[in-house]
């Protein structure tokens, strides 16, 4: 296990910050359902975070507590140093915590522009009376916020779709705006769910580049949920490994990849 | 030729209307939405009287007579627009046939100087001419037909109603509520126990005041509906067993459609009235040969003697006769909106013009006055026989008391008048 | 037993009667619901769109008198036939259900897949044009309807509760009926949708579109058979609210009473219309009666909605919805 | 090639997103503009005032305000008439307390209440969605309109109920009452329209509309990015009420100048002013001008051309009125369901590559 304290340097030489994130003793339930069980683990700044498991092991779940979606029934939430009240899911992203979906939710009846720019809305805060007449704070506001976003919109190459409504776009598009909608709001911690469920291999490919782009670029810690180990092996600088709701593993993905109780998970060893 | 309104509506700009020789009676009718069923009956008598006349005798005074239809569906904002689409015609009486319609366009006619008459509906402090000076609701309004009621009952007590309950079962809506201050004012005069039942649009379901008088057992019900209300409260009447001959329906709760849905369980039930009833008048002979032979009947005919027909009837005859008052003031034929104004202000129905008319004794005799534009409010009894399907007439029309309405009349005329900056008209 | 709790005792026996009528409005908004996500804005106007088509069958009356009347100078009313109620009853039940082959084939079958605001919409259509044919077909003078129902206070009951408390009960020998009415209908749909191929059908659409497609189920039959049922459901309640008021525009309206019932029994769900229509019905009548004189009467029409929206708020998902989780 | 946007380049984001990017757009907004303003007043007559034009500008109001809470929100509302009713009762009440004031802030102020109204009867959207929110809101719709007939406060304790609109001015110029002109009741009403379709589009365009259309689109979505789910459908409820009161005190002060509350605001008013933002299109200023002149327009045209051009029976014409509505907007469904806002948006989308389809 790595150590706990400082921080760390990956085999890339990145050098990785101290907590961000850290969950403990996590435990969720639906009724009589566990979902969660127990889990600890700590996300670290700049780092990208891992959590990887077969269908059903509980990963939405963890990410949606993460995200303040779920509030678990045990267990402590504790960020940039201090506990996490149980809060709303909107409060929990103007602390810095933006998100992808599994299944694209994106705003499907409004453009491109107007949907990354609802990434902004943490960001912005003039008052109705001076939008409504659309002078002063709000007028500065808008074009402050949309230099931001044509940022992001060049950085992943989404410049040509602009003006389109969302509706029209394919998937993969689809997934990529949906990663500058959550980027645009420079969150300190980026969760991506299953970034790239359904995409065929060179879509895959660009959205591991972006991710990693994000991540150098930006410095942006970055939790994902993925399926396909290959990609997230390749990605990741830790990985959490989920099944059944319980954590059966944590570490660099080479102390993953030889866990035991991974490779049983993963190929299929039945449970007692 | 007929005139176009789409050719105006298209080149507005050139909006002044021809004037044209004829005389112009709009009937903002409804003959679709909720209240059609009213509504037909009282169109087609409006307009089949006009017929009659020009075919009879050459129109009024010579002057052909033009009824201009307009279909309201009983809703303010098509009577709006008919009211600005007619007025140009050279329209000479509006009669809206809705108390929301009345409303809206009493200061519009005051300001456009055209006489408007609402027979036994609209805003009841309209009778004091010295405030409204374009309005008119004579013979009788919502106050005196409250005032009616009571005189009735009073007969039928021996002129002491002390200790009695009565109960008012009315439209929640400003028709509904117009007689409540009349009653309150004849329950303190009178020592009667008045309970107000206020009955929601449409009134497809009154159970609930219907058993509340059950266990209350008024004397007496007075009811002030429109509509599907009626029919209703009749049913439920009959349904508890409440005797019908206690049951007193205000005019607008008096015709055919309100009872007859019922069958025989509604024998006996009243309404106040202040016209006749029935078709046993030398005018429908004329109206038989003249228009119904012509194949010229408004609609589909089949209103005919009906009360609401009678009731249209008897609108176009106060109208026709004020145009032909109008006509002798002035000395012109071709008379404009306010000669007519004129001619209502000085209208005088007599007995012996009704006979000439063919009417006698369809309605009350009266005469109009400057400042009395509600003439004397003469109200009569009709009661519903179920067996012959007919309404008749049981008692003449009588005074109502002038006492304890003109006061209310001047109070809410005069608040009327202060709110709106309004002088002295006589 | 004081006379206070005897009387309410009465409006709450009324009210469960009230209850029944408003609950078989609301059958016809399930129906379609269930079985195609269409809010049917035009239930009311179907009712009186059938209540008016059977008067106009018993009575004989020639449809589009007026204006053939007025195009070509005749002068039509009546056939000067008229026809047993039950053979009416019959024919017009058969203009519903070419009258749901029309919705389908010329409306629904065009807006497959739309979402349900637009569906909503085309309901709204649906209900001004039918509401204007019924007038050109068949006028819109009142008309009396009578199919032989019997009407006003039961007897029996009076006679009893008089013998127990001092005071006779009113109970309308019409609500009864139609207590008795809606529950064979309800029974007979019940019996319907779990016993025969079209009724396991109509299920599976509920429940599944694709899933139903998929295993050979007609859409386009299914969709027929249910505004069929809505029609006829519709046609029920028109008989019933029309034999007290008379057949007349107003009948539309009944479809206002039935709405904060759909609230309460959720739009799915044919137990909670009927549940939810009993609760209502009752809600209103003993808030009346307990409140009315003071707040100055006339409290039905908004009470309604107000209990059910307390309701609503907490349990949003109405009686016998299903719990919504909510997943991202 | 009328209509093109080749040539059209914006140099900084304000002027993307401007209202109308495209120069011809622009153009012919000020030309509309100023021939509503400059040419109009001299035309106008009491019956197109009356008949046509008021109902109109105070209908698109109503139905701007009721897109913002339906179109952009996704908050389907059946209370307009109730809060129309607040409205014109708030502004009844203001214009005999305060008679020497200018008309023009009696209207506001009459919006500002209505706001309030709107908000509270909006809290309950925050755990009621869908149609079981529609119905909700007619709670709000029966309730007010029986608040308003029961409580005689509200109608200054007239006999009936009835409430009259007493002459009132704007810089001495009369706008409501009998003695008005047909083209300073105008002139009235379509500032107030104007102004409101601006604040419409400005608070749409920015950061309030995005909200509003994100909790729209996906409301789990939008909570999770950071948008108050509580202050979005809030504010829209009470911007929505606003313009909608505004319309109702318009509805009733100028262009009726009596109203009982059963009758001009009843639950038929709820469902007229929807359907012509379903109509005009979801999520769409110019939709709600054009579902405002569908509704209005197409009555009197259906009217005018059957009674006085055709000389049919004025019920049998009104009875076909219902037929041709109620086809026109299935038809219209069919071909297009998102209103003819869209309509005009795929037409114009034509129009831009014409004559070059490709």
């Amino acid at each position: 296990m790595l150590d706990q304290s400082e921080g760390y340097v990956t085999s890339d030489g990145r050098k990785i910050g101290g907590v961000v994130m850290e969950m403990k003793n996590i435990t969720l339930r639906f009724g009589g359902v566990v979902a969660i069980k127990d889990i600890s683990f700590d996300i670290r700044e700049g780092e990208i975070r891992a959590i990887i498991g077969p269908n059903g092991a509980g990963k939405s779940s963890m990410l949606n507590v993460i995200s303040g979606f779920y509030n678990p029934q045990e267990g402590e939430v504790w960020y940039r140093g201090s506990l996490r009240p149980p809060m709303k899911p909107y409060q929990v992203a103007r602390q810095g915590i933006a998100r992808t979906f599994q299944n694209i939710a994106l705003f499907e009846g409004m453009t491109v522009l107007d949907n990354v720019m609802t990434g902004r809305l943490t960001k912005m805060n003039s008052g109705m009376f001076s939008q409504a007449i659309w002078k002063g704070r709000a007028e500065a506001e808008e074009t402050e916020n949309r230099e931001k976003a044509e940022r992001i919109i060049d950085f992943l190459e989404i410049q040509s779709i602009r003006k389109t409504p969302v509706a029209r776009l394919p998937y993969g598009l689809k997934k990529r705006v949906e990663l500058a909608r959550a980027l645009v709001s420079e969150p300190s911690l980026l969760l991506l769910d299953e970034p790239m469920a359904g995409m065929n291999v060179e879509e895959k490919e660009d959205m591991s580049r972006f991710i990693l782009d994000v991540n150098d670029e930006f410095g942006t810690t970055i939790a994902l949920i993925e399926h396909d180990m290959g990609v997230v092996m390749d990605l990741s600088d830790r990985v959490v490994v989920m099944d059944y709701g319980k954590k059966i593993g944590d570490g660099t993905p080479d102390e993953v990849r030889r866990n035991q109780d991974v490779i049983d998970a993963y190929l299929g060893v039945a449970h007692d | 030729m007929k005139y176009k309104l789409g050719t105006m509506a298209i080149a507005a700009i050139m909006a002044a209307g021809p004037v044209m020789a004829d005389l112009v009676f709009p009937s903002l009718s409804y003959r679709t939405g909720p209240y059609a069923a009213g509504g037909i009956p009282f169109a087609d008598g409006y307009q089949d009287y006009f017929t009659m006349i020009n075919a009879r005798d050459g129109g009024i005074g010579g002057v052909m007579t033009r009824v201009v239809e307009c279909e309201t569906g009983y809703n303010t904002e098509k009577g709006v627009e008919c009211y600005e689409a007619t007025k140009g015609e050279g329209s000479l009486v509006y009669q809206p046939l809705s108390t929301g319609i009345t409303y809206q366009l009493i200061p519009k006619t005051t300001a456009d100087n055209i006489p408007m008459h609402t027979m036994g509906y609209g805003r009841t402090s309209a009778a004091n001419g010295d405030v409204f000076s374009h309005t008119f609701n004579y013979p009788a309004n919502y106050w005196n037909g409250a005032s009616g009621a009571i005189k009735y009952l009073l007969d039928e007590n021996g002129g002491d109603l002390s200790g009695k309950k009565i109960a008012l079962v009315y439209h929640n809506s400003a028709y509904g509520k117009e007689p409540i201050r009349t009653l309150e004012e004849l329950s303190k005069k009178h020592g009667f126990e008045l309970s107000l039942l206020p009955v929601d649009h449409p009134g497809q379901e009154q159970k609930s005041q219907w058993l509340q008088i059950r266990r209350d057992r008024p004397d007496n019900v007075i009811m002030y509906g429109w509509g599907v209300m009626n029919q209703v409260a009749v049913q439920e009447a009959a349904n508890i067993r409440f005797p019908m001959e206690n049951f007193i329906g205000i005019w607008w709760s008096g015709s055919e459609n309100d009872v007859l849905a019922a069958g025989a369980a509604a024998d006996g039930y009243k309404a106040l009235t202040f016209h006749n009833v029935g078709s046993d008048f030398p005018v429908f002979d004329d109206i038989q040969q003249y228009v119904v032979d012509a194949g010229e009947a408004a609609g589909a005919g089949d209103q005919i003697g009906t009360v609401l027909y009678n009731r249209g009837l008897y609108a176009a005859m106060l109208a026709a006769e004020a145009a032909r008052t109008a006509q002798g003031i002035h000395g012109v034929a071709d008379i404009t909106p306010a000669m007519m104004r004129d001619g209502m202000e000085a209208l005088e129905i007599t007995e012996a013009r009704m006979t000439e008319l063919g009417m006698p004794n369809f309605g009350p005799a009266f005469k109009v006055s400057c400042e009395n534009h509600g003439g004397p409010g003469l109200v009569g009894m009709t009661q519903w026989d179920a067996d012959t399907k007919t309404w008749s007439m049981i008692s003449d029309f009588g005074p109502s008391d002038m006492e304890v309405i003109q006061p209310l009349i001047d109070e809410d005329s005069a608040a009327y008048a202060a709110e709106n900056n309004i002088a002295s008209n006589c | 037993m004081p006379e206070q709790l005897i009387f309410a005792m009465e409006v709450f026996l009324n009210g469960l009667m009230a209850g029944v009528l408003y609950a078989l409005v609301a059958l016809g908004f399930v129906l379609i619901f269930k079985a195609s996500g269409i809010f049917n804005f035009a239930q009311g106007v179907m009712a009186l769109f059938a209540a008016l088509t059977l008067v106009g069958i018993m009575n004989g009356q020639v449809p589009f008198a007026h204006i053939i009347n007025a195009t070509f100078g005749t002068d039509l009313h009546y056939f000067g036939w008229t026809v047993p109620g039950l053979l009416a009853i019959l024919l017009t039940m058969g203009m519903m259900v070419l009258l749901a082959w029309c919705v389908q084939r010329f409306v629904f079958r065009h807006l497959v897949g739309q979402e349900p605001i637009i569906l909503f919409m085309a309901t709204i259509g649906l209900a001004y044009f039918l509401e204007g044919v019924g007038d050109l077909m068949w006028g819109s003078d009142i008309k009396t309807l009578d199919v032989g129902l019997p009407q006003g206070i039961n007897e029996t009951i009076d006679e009893v509760t008089f013998g127990w408390f001092g005071y006779g009960f009113f109970i309308d020998n019409l609500d009864l009926v139609a207590t008795l009415v809606a529950a064979i209908l309800v029974t007979g749909l019940v019996l319907f949708a779990q016993y025969t191929k079209q009724g396991r059908a109509m299920r599976a659409v509920a429940d599944d579109h694709q899933a139903a497609l998929s295993v050979g189920v007609s859409l386009n039959f299914i969709w027929i058979l249910v505004w069929s049922l809505a029609g006829f459901v519709a046609l029920v309640a028109g008989i019933m609210w029309g034999a007290k008021s008379g057949v007349q525009f107003s009948l539309s309206l009944i479809a206002l009473k039935a709405l904060p019932v759909l609230m309460l029994g959720g739009f799915t769900s044919i137990p909670g219309a009927i549940v939810g229509g009993l609760i209502i019905g009752v809600g209103e009548k003993l808030f009346e009666f307990a409140l009315g004189p003071a707040l100055g009467g006339a409290t039905e029409n908004w009470f309604a909605y107000v209990l059910a929206l307390i309701f609503l708020v907490f349990r949003p998902q109405g009686l016998f919805g299903e719990k919504i989780i909510e997943r991202v | 090639m009328l209509y093109r946007e080749a040539g059209d380049f914006s140099s900084t984001y304000a002027q993307d997103s401007q209202t109308f990017p495209i120069r011809f757009d622009r153009y012919r907004y000020y030309f509309v503009l100023a021939f509503a303003f400059l040419v109009v007043p001299f035309l106008i007559n009491d019956y197109w005032a009356n008949a046509i034009l008021l109902p109109f500008l105070i209908y698109a109001i109503a139905a701007i305000g009721l897109n913002i809470l339906v179109g952009y929100c996704g908050q389907v509302s059946l209370g307009t008439g109730g809060f129309m009713a607040v409205g014109a009762y708030a502004c009844y009440k203001l214009m005999t307390a305060f008679p020497d004031v200018s008309m023009f802030v009696h209207v506001i102020i009459a919006g500002l209440i209505t706001a309030m109204v709107g908000v509270l009867f909006g809290l309950p959207s925050l755990r009621i969605k869908g149609f079981y929110l529609a119905v909700a809101t007619l709670a709000a719709q029966f309730f007010l309109v029986w608040l308003f007939n029961r409580v005689s406060w509200f109608y200054n304790y007239s006999a009936s109920g009835q409430i009259n609109a007493p002459e009132r001015t704007v810089f001495g110029i009369a706008v409501t009452g009998p003695n008005t002109d047909a083209w300073a009741t105008y002139m009235f009403c379509l500032i107030f329209l104007t102004l409101s379709a601006i604040i419409a589009r400005n608070l749409t365009r920015g950061t309030v509309g995005r909200s509003w259309m994100a909790i729209r689109d996906m409301d789990i979505a939008a909570e999770i990015i950071g948008v108050n789910p509580l202050k979005a459908k809030l504010t829209a409820f009470a911007v929505s009420s606003f313009f909608v009161g505004i319309s109702g005190a318009l509805f009733f002060a100028v262009y009726l100048g009596a109203v009982e509350v059963g009758e001009a605001f009843g639950i038929q008013k709820s469902f007229l002013v929807l359907f012509m933002v379903i109509i005009g299109g979801l999520g769409s200023i110019f939709g709600s001008f054009a579902g405002a002149a569908f509704l209005v327009v197409l009555p009197v045209v259906l009217k005018i051309v059957g009674v006085d051009w055709l000389g049919w029976p004025t019920d049998i014409v009104a009875h076909f009125n219902l037929v041709i509505v109620g086809g026109l907007i299935v038809m219209f469904l069919i071909v297009e369901p998102h209103g003819l806002a869209q309509l005009w948006r795929l037409a114009k989308e034509k129009l831009r590559l014409w004559p070059f389809p490709h």
